[in-house]
């Protein structure tokens, strides 16, 4: 029912983010999704609530805390609670009526409606994107049930955001990919990023895409760079544990200069850890997986925005660049849903360039596809579209791509590997920066944290204005230093906000930077931080 | 000169990979195939150097990971023939599972396994092959494992072409590389290799001993009696196509390439990315 | 109660595994086992739960990495009995190199696999025994790939014991439990095991109408007919003990254990280093 | 015949230090030994030769630019040299008229013998120990046939380590993990990490270890964790590539608090890279490979002594806090030989303990296998040992090792596992200090660097007495800080010196201290530095 409400609340031009709470297993377990919706952007979930809709007993008692004192707790009547915030309504009985029991989602999604006085717009297309043919009618029903059992509560301001997507942050990182150019995608099931394989092979007849489900993470990295390696813009995704299994073959992607795109959607380690929840606990592992040393690309999502525009970029820099690059998503961001801005495809046309351009012959003379050049990249062709042959080689080579064991080109070819990231670093981005020109205390944070950092800073700046800023990356490795640096020198202090247990970032800016941080703020329970407990933090000191 | 001549080789006299390579060159001029046009995929080992010996386009990546890597970019290219050389080890051992999983993927790709039952370049351990109770520096008290069956394991996964080989005889080895290169769909030859560093016990003159040619009357087509003829492999050797069968490759049950058009050349329709947009209004 | 009782289980109402995990509490029992000498190791999914819910020792490890495991564990004391709960994803997918390369090792543990030929934690992938041209959300146009037969593989690669059963016949089940960890080596059962979440191909009903049982005048030791039979899974699928054959396992070969005191009771002599460290002078 | 020369030096009383240079092939290619040999320790190779033994042309060329201009380069007088420092000998046509013509090592090895004025000691017990029986007589008669040959040289000064043993490095891991207690052993074939692989094999029956050559390394190590697990003390041993491939059961080793030792013998990376030649370049990726957050320790391997002694500490660590320890050797230390003073057995005698600890019975009550206790060491017993059952479990779990998804429990749980970094970190190695109390120039390096590095810190300070120290890492991760604070608040200057591109330990170093050397002296073309690189870098700029 989520997906129809939360599209019934965009179409009525609100903004609309809705997270999923679900446990490790098919059935059963108790399993809640939050929608938050309001009349301006909405950035991330929050922990206080307006309104429950409760389909068990469970479900009455365990958030009720969290429910607001003018809150409403919609449930169906068979369920006794003592709450006078509770709306009992007959729903389960309505709906066998209608005769399907099922159908009660679809008389709460109703009774929602009405209570916040909202139109039901284009009622069939909607249900009809959700909702399998021959369940269409009883759930039209269903709905203006519930439409007609209550009387309108609420009353929200005038709102504008009709013209608004919705989707996942699985869903824009997949649809990023298409705008990137992929032809080939591999990967292993694993939670949270199978919906990545999903979605991509939903697609693959209208975007072209050879999708195949790998019998491991090693093949599917595998087979990623072996399709790249043959011309076709490749990407493999996963989480962390089947990120493991693709540590050696990052390597190869590194050492034969293949253009590679992984993501990684993290979730709890160590291990299998907790398989459907929350963390930010592999971005040191990535930076340095593999042996060896190569350049290498790491860009954090922070966002539904970011999922498209900087998914579509990594296939660009891979490109570009010849190196492997690391999305670095997690299960808060990938299986949460936000109404943004619809994507600007002009945003990503450039990436197209760099495709074409890649076909190029090269200069008279013998092809060398390791070439040693000034800026570190060297010719790259595509083996059949050339009369040259194009090689690859796991072993140390030479300019051809033969093995060689010689001293002299092993230095020179370390060496022009690691040339290609001072024409890199120019074309980092920044971190986004979040508040006044003045300010005392910094808030450092990286990926999807983006939402309850940002939103935490407007909310304590209210109360204390100009008094908290947020430098948030997406771009994390090479580390952009130039506007931390900046800010950092005019922090009081600076405190880092993230979903692991050990503070990564503040580590990797240390090293990089010597800034140290004067307090973290970390979270490990699986469970993303909330603007509210941020703000609790900051104004009362207690942790989450 | 061959067209795929190239520089020289890192293999001991006497290695049995010569012949291979020498085999592999006469099947590929034989069949009239562009160098530009083939795309040699190995592993990492004494047979998975062999790309290094031939002209054509190459690949050597991982030990144990050639297959994903030369069917993908089989999928991403149909045009290439695409050819993996790569050793027992690699094959059957680190790469195991890929061997019978891309068995039932049935990409047109042509796998030959330089099988000398023993590693090679790491120096003489007991590979997934190896004889029972052969006794190397790690297997100090004889290999306690029983042999893998290549080709019995092909056949039992699926595999539509099974062969089994001898680099001591070449024309006959030219000839089954013929065919499992034209062959659409996953074609493997295992192929006895003497090893004459490490492997004192499959030397040339066991294997040439035993192994005798399919007889003419064979029927590769009858799966039970494949399975039963790949079973022989003592003082007997059958060498030929144990199996072969037509069936669908990847790319024809594949709904984005069963057009026949190669896959890094298909136009994307240049409102794609508008048209897909669209569901999420 | 059964001695191996325990806590609730996270499964669907109806799925097969419940079946599996009574019969298996039932042979455990009927074969007198002591709980505590008794180690239930997995990998990760839905039958991968299994170690969970049952009262013994558990090792819930990897996602496809049960088996290396549980033989190690096996190696280490072998007073264990060691039973291997699984997905046939797991067992046979990501931990397909080990399947058929413990096959060969042959250690004495057993091995169960709750062949659902879905991916049912993940939310209904195709797995490698899926049927060809099954539809899920990933594979969207029908799965492509052709099944693996896992008894024939087994067969193939030269386990002793291999079998099949179906959750819906308990007594079944429980009988051929027995027999597997009776037998001294690795014994495998694959084992039918509707999902009723996931699968709405090989249902409950679609194995009950198929299975039967493997004639009384059945003969196990025969390798080819073996392989026949196992080849037989369509409208009409045999259950039992396909293929049985005695031998050595991994103890009996492996020069420190065979005297049969556990690697773990082995009591080191006190002069060892001091005798080695002579070697360097 | 490397082996056997070294032998008789070694029995000479002279101390010797041997390393290997070969080609990744199996026969043919360019292949040498280095022997350096005197009266006082040798801690490294030197890149300057006092003499040759040239087997064929190509040696006779290639070297004989670092040959001293009084050294003397021995070869066969087929060979046409115009080097006059050449000692021209007809000793393929003796090897011949012996009856082999590979006798001619031998016939060399004489040669050296009597250059030197050294006596055949133990000729035929030596011969025995390296050589077959069918090929000693014609080895004896070869020996003695070139000592005959030449006259005496040079004259050594007396010298006293005759009682030394001599042995390689991957050998002295190997017999470390032997006193450690080691009973399981899984590998996969891996250049440089094989012999250790080969020599538990060797030892299987006299040690009572269960040796077994895996199927690939995944395979290998989670074979180790399961013989653990039921009470054996277990290694896997690989290098950079196979590491990869072990990355996420180590994840599983650190949830399941299940002791592991890990040994990767580095070699240079990325990918295949130069397989047989060396690098210290993994030391960021084993510090945080595996997705999510545990604690672990990684120590590396300096010398002879420190493969023996930390490696028998390994396991002494792992069990007692139930941790993955990391032991980073490199194929220099592991191919090359030494001479060292016998391992004291006395020294290692405290691992027994902590092996016999194990097994005691819980308190009364139910046994909690993952019990949360203050030291977040929980009580560990054997399955089958008990009358309690024993879980492990990859996924988050409770003090029965039950899988949760409970916040609070994932809390306690990963502080608990954390807190054992505690005790851990009181009981770390210091690095070792080279140098006089006071000094300028203060050099960090860790690993089998320790060789070169010490020796160069002496050579310079006999030059410019007290400018010179190091500080040379063996326990590196967690980082012990103590000393380093205290040196480094004293020096004038800091260099690191390693063998990677990217300055490793000086980024661990400034990520967990904010200490930034001044200056790197790194080397990355797979040859191990040299004492005479790093003294003419010192004395005259130049990099090697
Ligand atoms: C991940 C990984 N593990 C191990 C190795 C070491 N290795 C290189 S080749 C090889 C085995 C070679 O045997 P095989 O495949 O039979 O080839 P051969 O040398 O016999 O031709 C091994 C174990 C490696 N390169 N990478
Ligand atoms: C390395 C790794 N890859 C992927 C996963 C995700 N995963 C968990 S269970 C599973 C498949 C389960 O299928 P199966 O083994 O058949 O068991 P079932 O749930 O059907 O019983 C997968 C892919 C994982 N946990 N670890
Ligand atoms: S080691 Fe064996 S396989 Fe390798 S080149 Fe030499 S003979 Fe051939
Ligand atoms: S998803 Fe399938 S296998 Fe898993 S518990 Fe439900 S019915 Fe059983
Ligand atoms: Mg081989
Ligand atoms: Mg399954």
């Amino acid at each position: 029912m989520a997906a129809v409400l939360q599209k019934f609340l965009k179409d009525s031009g609100l903004y609309v983010f809705t997270t999923r709470d679900f446990m490790s297993r098919v059935r059963g377990g108790h399993n809640f999704t939050l929608i938050r919706f309001g009349p301006e952007p909405v950035l991330s979930h929050s922990d206080i609530m307006d309104g429950i809709i409760a389909f068990d007993e469970d479900s009455l008692v365990l958030h009720s805390e969290k429910l607001k004192k003018d809150g409403f707790l919609l449930c169906d009547s068979q369920y006794k609670t003592e709450d006078d915030r509770a709306i009992s309504l007959d729903m389960l009985s309505l709906a066998k009526q209608i005769g399907n029991a099922r159908t009660i989602g679809s008389i709460a999604t109703g009774v929602i409606l009405k209570l916040f006085n909202l139109q039901l717009l284009n009622l069939e297309d909607t249900l009809r994107k959700h909702i399998k043919e021959q369940y269409l009618e009883e759930n039209k029903k269903a709905i203006l049930t519930g439409y007609n059992l209550v009387e309108n509560r609420y009353t929200l301001p005038a709102h504008e955001a009709k013209s608004q997507i919705i989707l996942s942050g699985n869903q824009a990182l997949a649809f990023g990919a298409i705008a990137g150019g992929i032809r080939f995608y591999s990967a292993y099931p694993m939670s949270p990023s199978t919906t990545i394989l999903e979605y991509l092979s939903s697609k693959s007849v209208d975007a072209n895409i050879v999708v195949e489900q790998a019998e491991d993470e090693i093949a599917a990295i595998n087979m990623a760079i072996g399709a790249s390696f043959a011309g076709a813009p490749a990407m493999t995704g996963t989480s962390g544990g089947g990120f493991c299994l693709k540590v050696e073959a990052l390597g190869l992607s590194g050492m034969a200069e293949i253009p590679l795109v992984v993501a990684n959607i993290q979730r709890p380690g160590p291990a299998t850890g907790l398989p459907t929840r929350t963390e930010q606990s592999d971005l040191k592992f990535v930076i340095s997986a593999s042996q060896g040393e190569f350049p290498r690309m790491v860009i954090a999502l922070r966002n539904h925005s970011d999922a498209f525009y900087q998914t579509a970029r990594a296939f660009y820099m891979a490109k570009k660049y010849q190196i492997p690059v690391i999305i670095l998503s997690d299960q808060y961001l990938a299986d949460s849903y936000a109404s943004i801005e619809p994507y600007d495809m002009e945003k990503v046309k450039y990436i197209q360039d760099i495709h074409s351009k890649v076909e190029y012959n090269p200069l008279d003379g013998e092809y060398l596809r390791y070439k040693i050049t000034e800026d570190g990249i060297s010719p790259l062709l595509i083996p059949g579209k050339t009369k040259n042959f194009v090689t690859a080689d796991s072993d140390e080579h030479t300019e051809r791509g033969w093995i060689t064991e010689s001293a002299d080109v092993r230095n020179q070819m370390m060496d022009k590997r690691f040339r290609k990231l001072i024409k890199l670093k120019e074309e980092l981005q920044e971190p986004e920066y979040i508040g006044e020109d003045s300010f005392e205390t910094l808030f450092l944070g990286w990926g999807s944290t983006y939402g309850p950092i940002s939103e935490a800073v407007k909310c304590l700046n209210q109360e204390s204005p100009g008094t908290y800023a947020a430098l948030l990356f997406g771009d994390i490795y090479p580390l952009p230093e130039k506007l931390l640096k900046e800010k950092v020198s005019q922090a009081k202090q600076i405190i880092n906000i993230e979903q692991n247990a050990t503070g990564q970032l503040a580590e990797l800016i240390r090293e990089k930077t010597s800034i140290v941080c004067d307090d973290s703020l970390l979270k490990y329970d699986g469970r993303q931080i909330s603007v509210d407990e941020i703000v609790s933090y900051i104004r009362k000191g207690v942790r989450p | 000169m061959s067209n795929f001549s190239t520089h020289e080789t890192a293999w001991c006299p006497g290695c049995g990979n010569f012949q291979i390579l020498d085999s592999l060159k006469k099947a590929l001029e034989e069949l009239g195939k562009d160098p530009y046009e083939v795309l040699m995929v190995a592993g990492i080992g004494q047979a998975a150097k062999l790309p290094q010996y031939i002209s054509a386009n190459s690949f050597c990546g991982l030990h144990g990971r050639s297959l994903p890597a030369a069917v993908a970019a089989k999928m991403a290219n149909e045009k290439l023939t695409v050819i993996v050389n790569t050793g027992d080890g690699d094959s059957y051992g680190e790469g195991g599972n890929h061997f019978i999983h891309n068995i039932r993927r049935n990409v047109n790709i042509t796998h030959f396994i330089h099988d000398n039952q023993i590693y090679g370049l790491t120096k003489g351990q007991a590979s997934p092959t190896s004889m029972e109770g052969m006794v190397t520096d790690v297997q100090v008290n004889g290999n306690a494992n029983s042999p893998l069956n290549p080709v019995l394991l092909a056949i039992a996964c699926g595999a539509g072409f099974v062969a089994r080989s001898f680099s001591g005889r070449k024309e006959h080895l030219i000839s089954v590389m013929k065919q499992a290169i034209e062959y659409k769909g996953y074609a493997m030859i295992d192929i006895l290799q003497p090893c004459v560093s490490f492997n004192k016990l499959n030397t040339f003159a066991y294997y040439n001993q035993r192994v005798y040619e399919l007889e003419a009357d064979y029927d590769s087509s009858n799966k039970l009696s494949a399975m039963e003829k790949a079973m022989e492999f003592g003082d007997k050797i059958p060498i030929g196509v144990l199996y072969r069968e037509d069936k669908a490759d990847f790319h024809q049950k594949n709904p984005v390439l069963k057009a026949g058009v190669p896959l890094i050349d298909i136009d994307k329709s240049p409102d794609m990315l508008k048209n897909i947009i669209k569901d999420f209004y």
